[in-house]
């Protein structure tokens, strides 16, 4: 079902736990759905993320998704960060089921929602930034149509 | 451990090697076609007669009642489908429950989409079908009641006794899925009152690809898939002979190794619930607390998510579900562990455990020490249980 | 002859050892339910998926767009019922033809009495459909036209291409019950127009009990059989694995070995129906001469009755079939051999006999000289010889 | 499908043949059903049959009823003979499959229409003989009912 990548980052997930006093920490998803992902965010003067934590909740896929979602982030600048899209980490993982697909969307929208934290914090504007939906369980897409 | 930990015997379990053994001869030696006029074939006709007479003794039914199917499903669909077509005259509703296999649920979806009616009775929380809304569900044009004998991924089995004087006091007809209680629990139609009964044999030691769909003799039923007159011009379709010999063996070496079996499966599976209970916090076991299939067990771990539990588990090769086998792969947490009342965040975190006689007091300790590590290292990935500890 | 002679493959066929070698792991090795998360029934899964590959490639599909099915009957319902369901809006009318197998027939009768309309298309004496029939027969409401690639009884095929052809002209869906030709004719779905296609493994050396049903991408389809995900949502119920991995090596030796099977079956058989018509007398061959199956001959021998004929050469430890296998305990003689225009008592005197690759000379030559001799022995029994030598 | 004593009466016919100015002929059935039977008695003038043999176009039970009614009748009276029904057909065969049951119906039948030829002949009327239907095309019934 999983690429060996994606086992490889659930079984070994990097940047797994939490940085006190973050720069700017995100939550998404929603139990309902089965899967919440947390980012943890310390950003340095520069604008670069210095170091990058996650938790989640969630399938395999989920907590693939985060941790390559930090390896893909670390070191980069707040903008670069932004443009990491979630096929860069489908892409990252050697592709993922059509039915987990919305996790790297909830990658996506961690890091997003922890940018977007930093920013209220620092009171400063990113461009390019929307803010996150807190609830992204309309990106479900199911793989089988229910068929009668 | 090395070896492989099977304890899914809910999805599907091991062929038994006494049952493909069976199976063997009528394969490339006794190939005939059950209808065909030469003595040749009217052998594999008796073998496919004796496998209907195991079956039928088995749940104290007649021989002539008793038709193959390719699996519980079909005997689901068929029992559904062909029922409400036969007594279209007396009426469209149909009483089912919340709590049932696809099998049953997607049918009555379909059947509603085709103008038919259909009341889904709640369970309590314990899974147990609630007999005083069922009671009050019946319409005069209610012609079926179907209640599923054992639950696949609480394991609660049902009053069906009490089912089934309900339904014949109101002259319904009464269907019970049986795919997982068959083999398990002792089962007598007569004594029960059931009119219609589906099973498999792959949830008994069977082959996979065949089921039976036991019919009372006097029911008006119409086929589901038409053709030739093969079971008795009821189920069209060139006759599965080595799986209808499987099954017979299976179905003989399930009741005559049954109280030992089972016995032994509670003691194993009364002990891993124990252990769990007391060794993981904040766990809960789903399902009736005694009413219960010998070789289930169904737990939800707070904080966590059941694929991942899985997905650990299988790395230490324990093989295991998260509710029904055939809905993983889907989103939605199981429809059964909503109903029994579980919140949809504890619901994901649900793990079933399905034995069978081959697992060992070893295996299972070895499961609950790899379940206990496996929860305690997601629950420390776990956003919730952060939050939980710090509200704490 | 000591040993057995099998002549009725167009009944059954024997599985074949190798194929029986392929299942046998799945069974008691790799029992793993395919829809389950875990390593070990991906296997499952894989297998599966190869066995659909396989057979997509013999017909020139895709993998996506093959399901399997518990045998050619249910693929034939499936096809129907399905189809007139999802394409309701356009119209209600199907076509077929009058030589269809029950599988077809039996299933359109039921259509017609949930008020679908049915064209039944005539045969000409060979049992070749009447194309000009055909394209008459459709109307503005025609969703689907069914006909068989060949026929079971008399061997014919169908001018397939053309009819697949005429199909789409009038963008009506054509399904094909390949039962009896998949494994014995090329047959590419593109090159033929064909939109579905019915078959069923134990015509080919695989085991009783497992079809497929082919459908063009594309296709509204909707569930014959409601339940679970598995077959893409669209067929329920658990797969019978090791079967599909029978079916996939008993295509793969259908296919490589193809050429020179049919060949010498088309040299016993040619050399089968030249001494019967030469050494029997008042004997007709049934079907078209060069246009039908490489394994099938059908005779009419006229003042005889068919099952006494089977009977009796059943004694000789031959076995042959007299029409399908599927109607014989029926009285009336076989629909086809009446659509083709035999007279009732020359239709109840027929004989098929459906050879495999197992079959040498010296059973035919045997076969024949028993036939010869048993024909006789029942016409000096039969009053309507009596009759007709009088009369001469 | 057919019991040891249909098999035999089958493959060992007895009386199977004809009877040169036989004092009574009958045939029943039909081609169309699949069945036709012709039985020739001869009967001496104490109404004593003293021969009789038959010929069958029809399936193997068709043969067996022909041969065992043969047997049921030879030796007896005229009257005694139109008391041998189907039922003791099916008995001295030990049981018949119920779609064959017709068989022994139509040996009944050619029993009774030889008889009535004999009587007709001799201008003479037997008690208790009816006259027999060329067609007992209706007696067949079916095992399988249809099923939709
Ligand atoms: C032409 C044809 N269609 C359908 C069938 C039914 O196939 P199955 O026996 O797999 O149901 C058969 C054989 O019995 C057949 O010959
Ligand atoms: C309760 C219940 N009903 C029906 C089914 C379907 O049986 P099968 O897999 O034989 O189609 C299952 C198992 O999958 C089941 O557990």
């Amino acid at each position: 079902m999983y690429t060996k990548k994606v086992m490889d980052h659930f079984s070994n997930p990097r940047n797994m736990g939490e940085i006190e006093n973050a720069s700017g920490i995100g939550t998404v998803g929603n139990a309902k759905c089965g899967d919440i992902m947390r980012m943890y965010l310390d950003i340095d003067e520069n604008d670069v993320i210095q170091d990058v934590k996650f938790k989640t909740f969630g399938c395999g896929a989920a907590v693939a998704t985060s941790s390559v979602a930090t390896e893909l982030v670390k070191g980069k600048t707040v903008q670069e960060a932004i443009k990491v899209t979630n096929k860069a980490v489908v892409e990252a993982l050697d592709g993922l089921p059509p039915v987990k697909v919305h996790c790297s969307l909830l990658a996506e929208e961690a890091i997003h929602a922890a940018l977007w934290d930093y920013a209220e914090k620092k009171g400063i504007k990113i461009e390019g930034l929307k803010k996150p939906k807190s609830d992204i369980h309309d990106h479900h897409d199911h793989e089988v149509e229910e068929i009668y | 451990m090395e070896k492989k930990i099977y304890l899914d015997n809910a999805a599907t379990t091991r062929t038994r090697p006494e049952v493909v053994e069976a199976m063997l001869p009528y394969f490339s030696e006794l190939y005939g076609n059950p209808s065909s006029v030469y003595e040749f074939a009217a052998q594999n006709k008796k073998a496919l007669d004796e496998g209907r007479t195991t079956i039928a003794n088995a749940i104290g039914a007649e021989s002539a009642e008793i038709y193959f199917t390719a699996s519980g499903t079909e005997a689901d669909n068929w029992a559904l489908k062909a029922t409400v077509e036969a007594y279209e005259a007396k009426g469209k509703h149909i009483i089912t429950s919340k709590i049932e296999h696809h099998a049953i649920l997607h049918t009555c979806e379909y059947l509603q989409k085709k103008g038919y009616e259909v009341t889904y009775v709640d369970v309590d929380e314990y899974g147990i079908v609630k007999l005083d809304q069922l009671k009050k569900a019946i319409r005069p044009t209610t012609v079926l009641i179907s209640i599923m004998f054992a639950n696949n991924e609480i394991g609660t089995i049902q009053p069906i006794k009490e089912i089934g004087a309900i339904a014949k006091a109101h002259n319904i007809l009464f269907h019970t899925d049986a795919v997982q209680a068959f083999g398990q629990v002792d089962i007598n139609v007569d004594e029960l009152g059931i009119d219609m009964l589906s099973a498999s044999a792959h949830k008994l030691g069977g082959p996979k690809g065949i089921g039976f769909l036991y019919i009372r003799k006097g029911i008006r039923i119409r086929s589901l898939i038409h053709g030739g007159a093969q079971e008795r011009g009821r189920r069209a379709g060139t006759e599965n002979v080595p799986f209808a010999v499987g099954f017979k063996k299976a179905v003989e070496i399930a009741l005559a190794t049954m109280k030992d079996r089972t016995n032994r499966e509670k003691e194993l599976r009364d002990y891993l619930i124990k252990r769990v209970l007391a060794e993981i916090p904040y766990t809960r076991l789903n399902g009736h607390r005694t009413n219960r299939l010998p070789n289930n067990a169904n737990f939800s771990f707070q904080f966590i998510e059941g694929e991942s539990l899985l997905i650990m588990l299988d790395m230490n090769n324990i093989c295991a579900s998260s509710g029904s086998a055939c809905t993983s792969g889907s989103l939605d947490p199981s429809h059964v562990l909503l109903s029994i009342g579980l919140p949809h965040e504890i619901a994901h975190g649900s793990l079933r455990i399905s034995l069978s006689h081959e697992n060992t007091l070893e295996e299972i300790d070895y499961t609950v020490d790899k379940v206990k590590e496996i929860v305690e290292k997601l629950r420390n990935m776990s956003p919730l249980y952060d939050d939980f500890v710090r509200k704490r």
